[in-house]
């Protein structure tokens, strides 16, 4: 048994649901993505007894591409990650109603498909067939499901498409020029092993850049963001939040850094610098947003921007903290879009000012509602903490400053947050009835909010998972 | 060592079991089980912590305890760990007991209140972070309790979520509270890359035994640190939220802004004096600042007519003098300090809560008076804890203040002039809100005055014990003879020596902080007793009083300054940048649309031009590719 | 058997060739009525099976002409095809000149 | 470079390639200039015929007779038909615009220079035409090789040709008005 189950586990589910017709597809999806994860977790004991749970063969002759997958530490992390937010995101998705729920079910497993694809690629080629598949359902699923009117959304969803496929064009002609390169080898072990000169590495750095910094995004690229996020379904939302702007950070570790170490070398306080911008301004625009969504899109965008500005110090606190921080990061994400779903669910309304005195009506809907707050502000003792304290560190050892810049996060990030909740949630009882949780979205909850304070107090499974395959990528980074 | 471990967990599980139990079953468990089961959960604690305390007077070693690793950074290793050493337990013993007490209170206190059982899982969480704030092994642990108490005091600050401005001030602190954590951080990111190490133990071993320090960089880290206890202990300037967190319930205030979080500033500098010892530059800072604050916070204080604001302003004027302390090295007065203070503050804030018990939630001074004949105790106990917070001698606030002064005399004359001021307005205000609320006529409805009666025994309790305690309070540090600086005496590197021999010069302080505390006294007994006088209502009050009625306009300035300039740059951010962003990427696409459009032209449809144009491009491929070598 | 090359030499041919396939093009270019630009395609396309027979005969190797023999196949069926589309476009608009045909304009 | 065969010596085969080539030149030209298409037909048949004297000249019979039958035969005689058919004559002529043809004498000017530096710059090797001996044109050996060796695309040519048979057929269609 290889990482080649997973995929094909999926693969199989995506079109299992779609044959099962409109009433069964949710359950028979969820089924298939609880099946992808008990795999994915019976291959992690695999991988932690030593056997070896990679997948190399030829694919294509000319040019040479391999389907290779390569299950290491980090693979696997950013992998459990995807497999354990799909059940959720489908389990939190059972509320309602879609149109052709088969088409849509059977689109979100082929999503974690590409997804844990992207993740487990070991070679360049295929990468980036699997980085573009991921794509394509989220274009569907944000255009025939998504919310509000149908022109403005088409608007939307559009330039999200082209223009993260535009910046994808960049990282494709990175990988032909590397190919060449390496005598034709798109495998990242060769890629690796490239000696460039630095105008070459300034340039491949440049091209990987577009390319990750459109889909994480880094600020001035981030414009499609917000309004995808608003007009997407939520269960979208969830996928693009949760998991797929993962894909370009875990991106940056895995190829970018180790590829063009010399120019990242070279431009690291740019990017750092670029991180940070984007930390605080996506926790200032957060601030005066209108509509739940867009305010956690925002939120959002200030995340991972601490998270790409610790990969780019190319420590290793920084690109562990960013790691960590990627999965607190999904999980705390996903919970918070999650709520503002179930408010959706019983308002019709996402607009903050017409929200408020939720807490009365809805206790238990409140207290798992602040928690996921109080863990997207990073409080100690959620997995945030863990996160945001090792990439703060790691910042601090670069530049005192960056830690001081950085850290406003979580004094605007406290400042939003509390912000939001006490409009949305507080205040004088809501005229409108708002019944507290079900039982279905109370299990989302539950589990989302169990991770957050397990690993919040015990994150060494995590942390000695990843560092191996971290320690790696340092060396080859530093192997000049 | 599996013994203490196993005390050190019962010590900090309970009252999270309690917040636990009280979270899933207080709702069913009725309201009296509710407060009881909260209430045990931490007597528990405190009789855990009077074990701990008894094998550390014996023993004298400190005990460690290490659960497991938390996080893991390069060349740090984090452990969840606890250090029960002296001055932990000896914090332990004020927060769990000083808890324990104020949790009996609330049973009847918050008896009218639906959500009791959700009060008491709050305040059984506070105690969990406290303790987890005071017995942390190292600054990491500390900073769990450190953002876990800010967060129960958002809760409990914004417990009556139905009011907005509540919710504000919650939020305020809350945010208050985390710029100064910012500043806390960034010290443990100094400290950790300067000594790889987090633990108060090592860190300390550490730099006994380093050679050449980079002193700039510790001082830097040390001032980081000291913004983060200001955040904490509310002090200049980040002060402005602790008068705004009297919104919570008044058991609230007594526990949390009075007696225990907001001391946390000091117990973490306290725990690290060896980092201030070596940054005279900071320490000389915190001692300004504790003397600025204290005196600002006392003039504020001096006109404000809501019972719980006079004592909120005290509170800050207090942690100032504590902080005064702290600036000279002088840690064991300030710990002596915020015992005291611990003690009659807290029977201060219950008596309070009492008497807005007793008159249905008013708090407005002005529409208080003669409450002495309805509630004696209250009455008493309060007088009491008064007379220790205005330095009469013999109660506990005589000896702590005393040192304090006398501290700063030797160090700074300066120094001592502001403290003894703030001293003296102390002295004033409080008696101010003594003649205000228990003497002379009733100045409230008639249905008030018909409804007045003494607090149960729930509430008057409390209140007697902490009274006995702000009286005896004092006998742990006689000056001369001080059981507390022996008892603390491991943590210090600096030897206590030079208040120990008392003449002529100590004995002269000691009488003129006496005359001041008795003239400020006096000061309030001509005004409000002698000439009746009420403070005027809010429209009437002018000039400098007006000036001090508003807090010196400080919320307003920071909130020109601060939060209006933060918010309209994020509403600039979000008309102007968004949009000028997203036109940018549109604006690439309209200009390949435009240039498809321009291209269209060039499609005439016309097959002869394609023709020819093709044959032209022929001619040139054929030409360069045969011909260009 | 000799070559019949000896005596001609291949330039010859290589020229008439070329002169061929640009009277091709010239006719293509020149004419607007889609019937002779058909005939001008005809004559470029064979002046190109011109060559390959001839340089068939040059390396004495058949598969010169068993191309000849395909562009043949090839150029039958276009013929057919394009004259009927010929056919059709003139029943529509009534005339075969190519400047009518302009669906192609942007 | 070019060799003008020396009329006063020229060799039979000689004279008959310049006699052809003359005429393949003319008729092509004629083709283009006559106004008249039916005559541009018959002078097109005309150069067919001379280019599969050329590949008689050059010994490959088999591909001049199918040359022949395929072109001369099979194609003129849909040219003709379909002249016919749309009953073209002189007056259907367009008059033809100066700049088109100014563009059609520059680009055949252009294309011939271009081609003919190219070969002239390339240096044909020229001379040591050996002859193998060998047989490698008769209908025999071309049979083997088309069977053999092209089998495959030759069956192909063949469905290509059947699909532009139903093609032709579907296309010159009357359609039914509705």
């Amino acid at each position: 048994m290889n990482v080649s189950t997973i995929l094909i586990i999926l693969l199989i589910g995506a079109f299992a649901t779609y044959f099962s017709g409109d009433k069964l597809a949710s359950k028979v999806a969820l089924l298939f993505s609880l099946a992808a994860l008990g795999c994915s977790v019976v291959l992690l004991n695999n991988y932690n007894a030593g056997v070896n749970i990679s997948v190399i063969c030829n694919w294509i002759t000319q040019p040479k591409i391999a389907f290779a997958l390569n299950a290491d530490g980090l693979g696997l992390a950013m992998v459990l990650l995807t497999l354990a937010l799909t059940p959720i995101i489908i389990f939190s998705s059972f509320g309602n109603e879609y149109k052709n729920a088969k088409s849509f079910y059977g689109l979100i497993l082929f999503m974690a498909f590409a997804m844990t694809g992207t993740f487990l690629a070991a070679d360049g080629l295929l990468y980036y067939i699997f980085w573009e598949l991921a794509l394509i359902p989220i274009y569907f699923i944000a255009l025939i499901w998504g919310n509000g009117d149908a022109d403005e959304r088409r608007k939307a969803v559009v330039k999200f498409f082209i223009y993260t496929l535009a910046g994808s064009l960049f990282m494709l002609t990175a990988f032909i020029y590397l190919s060449q390169k390496a005598n034709g080898s798109f495998l990242i072990e060769d890629l690796y092993k490239l000696e460039l000169s630095s105008c070459e590495q300034f340039w491949i750095f440049l091209a990987f850049f577009f390319a990750y910094a459109i889909k994480i995004p880094i600020i001035p690229f981030h414009t499609w963001q917000a309004n995808v996020y608003q007009k997407a379904p939520t269960v979208g939302t969830m996928l693009l939040s949760g998991i797929m702007l993962k894909m370009g950070l875990y991106s940056v570790i895995r190829w970018q850094l180790p590829i063009a170490p010399l120019a990242a070398k070279e431009y690291l306080y740019i990017f750092i610098g670029l991180g940070i911008a984007g930390v605080i301004y996506g926790s200032i625009v957060a601030l005066r947003q209108k509509d739940l969504k867009k305010l956690l899109a925002y939120s959002s965008l200030a995340h991972v921007g601490l998270i790409a500005a610790g990969s780019y110090t190319l420590t290793l606190d920084g690109l562990r903290g960013a790691v960590l921080q990627m999965i607190a990061h999904g999980f705390v994400v996903v919970g918070l879009f999650y709520a503002a779903e179930v408010i959706f669910r019983r308002f019709e309304t996402r607009n903050i000012s017409e929200l408020g005195g939720i807490r009365t009506q809805a206790p238990k809907f409140t207290s798992m509602f602040l928690i996921l707050v109080l863990a997207s502000v990073a409080l100690p003792g959620t997995f945030n903490f863990v996160g945001e304290f090792t990439v703060l560190y790691s910042l601090s050892q670069i530049n005192i400053w960056f830690a001081i810049l950085g850290g406003t996060t979580i004094i605007l990030g406290a400042y939003y947050m509390l912000r939001m909740f006490q409009h949305v949630m507080l205040g004088e009882t809501n005229s409108k009835t708002f019944a507290d949780v079900t039982l279905n979205e109370g299990i989302s909850f539950a589990v989302i909010i169990a991770v957050l304070l397990f690993f919040g107090f015990y994150s060494k499974p995590i942390t000695d998972l990843i560092t191996p395959s971290l320690e790696t990528i340092l060396n080859v980074i530093n192997k000049n | 060592m599996e013994m203490d471990t196993n005390l050190a967990l019962l010590l900090v599980l309970t009252p999270f079991l309690g917040f636990l139990i009280n979270v899933f079953f207080g709702k069913s468990l009725g309201k009296t089980v509710s407060g009881t089961i909260g209430t045990l959960a931490v007597a528990i604690s405190f009789i855990v912590t009077l074990l701990l305390f008894n094998q550390i007077t014996t023993t004298g070693k400190a005990i460690e305890v290490t659960l497991f690793d938390w996080i893991q950074i390069s060349n740090l290793k984090i452990n969840l760990g606890f250090l029960l050493d002296q001055l932990s337990v000896l914090w332990l013993l004020f927060v769990t007991g000083i808890g324990s007490l104020i949790h009996l209170y609330s049973i009847s206190y918050m008896h009218d209140d639906e959500n009791l059982h959700k009060f008491f899982s709050y305040l059984n969480l506070f105690v969990f972070f406290m303790i987890t704030l005071v017995i942390g092994s190292n600054l990491l642990v500390l900073f769990i309790g450190w953002e876990g108490v800010g967060l129960c005091s958002y809760l409990l600050i914004g417990f009556w979520h139905k009011n907005q401005d509540y919710n504000d001030a919650a939020k305020k602190a809350f945010i208050m509270n985390r710029i100064g954590d910012l500043g806390l951080l960034i010290g443990m990111f100094i400290i950790g890359s300067m000594f790889s190490t987090l633990d108060y133990a090592t860190l300390k071993t550490a730099i006994a035994g380093a050679s050449n320090l980079n002193l700039p960089l510790l001082s830097l880290a040390a001032l980081c640190l000291f913004i983060g206890a200001c955040g904490k202990s509310a002090q200049i300037p980040l002060y402005t939220w602790l008068p705004d967190a009297m919104a919570g319930p008044t058991p609230v205030s007594a526990l949390i802004h009075a007696a225990t979080m907001v001391t946390a500033g000091i117990f973490m500098v306290t725990r690290l004096n060896f980092v201030f010892d070596l940054a005279p530059d900071v320490q000389t800072v915190i001692a300004v600042i504790g003397a600025i604050t204290s005196l600002v916070a006392a003039t504020i204080g001096l006109v404000q007519n809501d019972i719980k604001k006079v004592l909120a302003y005290s509170t800050v004027s207090q942690l100032g003098l504590m902080f005064l302390a702290l600036g000279f090295g002088a840690y064991e007065v300030a710990v002596f300090h915020v015992i005291t203070h611990a003690f009659f503050k807290a029977c201060l804030f219950l008596g309070s809560g009492s008497v807005i018990h007793g008159l249905h939630g008013e708090q407005d001074m002005r529409k208080m008076g003669g409450l002495r004949k309805a509630m004696p105790i209250t009455f008493w106990t309060m007088l009491i804890s008064s007379l220790a917070i205005s330095g009469v001698p013999f109660f506990s606030g005589f000896f702590s203040k005393d040192e304090i002064l006398l501290t700063a005399f030797h160090h700074s004359i300066p120094l001592y002039v502001v403290g003894s001021v703030a001293s003296i307005m102390t002295a004033f205000y409080m008696f101010r809100l003594m003649f205000l609320t228990f003497f002379k006529e009733f100045r409230g409805t008639e249905e008030q005055k018909h409804h007045l009666h003494e607090s149960g025994a729930l509430i008057t309790f409390p209140l007697m014990i902490l009274a006995i305690l702000a009286t005896f309070g004092g006998l742990i540090s006689l000056p001369g003879n001080s059981w507390l600086n022996e008892y603390l005496a491991p943590l210090f590197t600096k030897v206590a020596g030079e208040e120990q021999h008392l003449g002529t010069t100590e004995y002269t302080l000691m009488g003129v902080a006496v005359l001041g505390g008795l003239l400020g006294i006096l000061i309030a007994y001509i005004k409000y007793f002698k000439q009746n006088n009420v403070p005027e209502s809010d429209e009437n009050i002018t000039g400098l009083t007006k000036v001090l009625y508003n807090k010196y306009y400080v919320d307003e300035i920071y909130d020109a300054i601060f939060v209006r300039s933060v918010n309209g740059l994020s509403v600039f951010f979000r008309d102007y940048i968004e949009t000028g962003l997203s036109t940018l990427v549109f604006g690439l696409g309209k200009i390949t649309d435009e240039l498809a459009f321009q291209g269209k032209k060039i499609q005439t449809g016309s097959i002869g031009l394609y023709l020819f144009v093709f044959v032209l491009g022929l001619c040139a491929i054929v030409s360069y590719i045969f011909l260009a070598q | 058997m000799d070559n019949i090359l000896n005596q001609i030499g291949i330039e010859n041919y290589i020229f008439l060739s070329v002169v061929l396939f640009c009277i091709g093009i010239f006719g293509v270019l020149y004419r607007r009525n889609a019937i002779i630009v058909f005939m001008s395609i005809e004559i470029m396309l064979n002046a190109v099976n011109l060559l390959f027979v001839a340089f068939s005969t040059y390396h004495q190797d058949a598969q010169g002409q068993v191309f000849v023999f395909f562009s043949m196949a090839v150029a039958a069926a276009e013929v057919a095809v394009g004259l009927a589309i010929l056919v059709s476009i003139f029943r529509n608009l009534g005339s075969i000149s190519i400047d009518n045909l302009k669906n192609l304009k942007g | 470079m070019i060799h003008i065969p020396d009329l006063a010596h020229a060799t039979t085969v000689q004279v008959i390639f310049c006699f052809l080539a003359f005429i393949t030149i003319a008729t092509a030209f004629m083709t283009i200039f006559s106004r008249n298409p039916i005559h541009s037909a018959i002078y097109l048949v005309i150069c067919f015929f001379s280019i599969a004297g050329h590949y008689l000249l050059l010994n490959a019979q088999f591909l001049a007779i199918v040359h022949i039958i395929v072109y001369s035969g099979a194609i003129m005689i849909l040219f003709l038909f379909t002249i016919m058919l749309m009953n073209l004559n002189e007056r259907h002529q367009v008059h033809r615009p100066r700049i088109t043809r100014l563009g059609a004498i520059v680009s055949f000017c252009l294309i011939l220079i271009v081609l003919i530096a190219i070969f002239i710059n390339s240096k044909p090797i020229v001379g040591g035409y050996d002859s193998t001996g060998e047989d490698f044109q008769s209908i025999k050996v071309l049979g083997k090789i088309l069977l053999n060796e092209y089998m495959v695309p030759f069956e192909f040519a063949s469905i290509l040709l059947l699909v532009a048979m139903i093609g032709t057929v579907l296309l010159s269609k009357k359609e039914k008005l509705k």
